[in-house]
């Protein structure tokens, strides 16, 4: 199982703050893999997470890019550009 | 140059207000070693691209944003001979002309305060997961990321 | 850009202590189009080139300071778009951790605050007429002029 | 008359911080005859106002140089390297 988080404008646009995610049953690898996953779920997910969106992907809590590993008990998150300060 | 360890770091998120003097009393106490302070404080403008903002949510990843902070801090430190850091970013809902960041940055030379402080805000603004919320007369919706604040970057790639 | 008539500027000789918070919010109050305000704090280091500084005595020229300090900023407010600046700078004893000067830069945008505070401290340090003379254990001597000083004029040269 | 100021080291050295000077009496028309007239007083004055020496000067309240012309109501100023801040 991996924690999967969203923020801010992806959080509103998916409906989902937090939710755990089984990499065995999906075969979710990689970050790569996690996006394919999410995005078979529905048009949301799919237009939210495009390759084409400037989205960004944390992995335990560090930056990380459509190769980073991804293993059980990660935390995942995407969320848009920062823009605090 | 110091080294992080060698550094006081203060980080915070809070939902409440910060009192600057409270906290360059903290930063202070007990030490006659501070030749200079540089802070800087980020506040909620009315007035942003043209609409009237009455107020803004600020919505954070807690643990990362922490991460990030220490991480930016740690990198000051490495760059300039710092003796104290504070960074205390609010979140939450934050009204017009309210405070929204302090940075202080504590050091014998004012050099070293000036750059770091910039530096810290410079990468705190591209790199901390912060979001704006804004509510206008035209509604509420999430703030853009400024090409600007990643273009303020630059210039730290040439030291 | 905004002119000087346009900045409010706040000049002060003090001989005894600021309270930055009165400070920033003499300069808020009633406003809120202040994006960002940058600060310097300098303060008496016990540790000065080797001695132990007990206290320090600052001399100043009235009416010249004042003079000198209120052209630096009307300067920085041709070069960036200021809200308002406050300089304060302490004349008499000070004993060490005690501050020196205090300048607030208030401006919508950090990067113009930040070079601005720096612009007015820079010059400050090589244009107002200001003396400190130390008293260490080696007796009592008057401070002199640093040429890093100097130096950190150039930079606004390039501009 | 002009007033003559000295600060700092300078007004240590000398013993003195400020005087009221004839100009017409020693035909002083600018920085330069002014200097001149105050190192003839004596070996203090004429030490302090070497050429050589680090020393600064201010006519009317603004940054002066030897060629500065002075004129009866000038303020004239003289004072070691500023170090404030």
């Amino acid at each position: 199982m991996i924690t999967i988080l969203f923020f801010a404008s992806l959080r509103e646009a998916l409906g989902v703050n937090r939710e755990q995610f089984d990499c065995k049953l999906s075969s979710v690898t990689d970050v790569a893999s996690l996006i394919e996953a999410l995005r078979g779920r529905s048009a949301a997910f799919s237009e939210a997470l495009a390759p084409t969106r400037n989205w960004r992907v944390a992995v335990n809590q560090e930056i990380a890019n459509t190769n980073t590993p991804i293993a059980s008990g990660d935390e995942v998150a995407f969320f848009p550009p920062v823009t605090g300060g | 140059m110091t080294s992080i360890l060698e550094t006081a770091v203060r980080i915070e998120i809070s939902e409440t207000d910060f009192d600057v003097n409270a906290e360059l009393s903290k930063m202070r106490v007990g030490r006659a070693d501070i030749g200079a302070i540089c802070s800087f404080i980020g506040l909620v403008r009315e007035a942003n691209l043209g609409s009237r903002v009455s107020s803004m949510t600020l919505e954070h990843y807690p643990g990362m944003t922490e991460k990030t902070l220490r991480n930016i801090v740690a990198e000051a430190s490495q760059r300039w001979p710092l003796q104290a850091v504070t960074v205390i970013h609010r979140v939450g809902k934050l009204l017009a002309a309210d405070n929204i960041v302090l940075v202080l940055v504590a050091s014998a030379h004012r050099q070293a305060a000036f750059a770091a402080c910039e530096y810290v805000m410079d990468f705190l603004k591209t790199d901390a997961p912060f979001w704006k919320q804004e509510s206008t007369e035209n509604g509420v919706h999430w703030v853009d990321a400024r090409v600007s604040d990643t273009a303020a970057l630059q210039r730290w790639n040439q030291n």
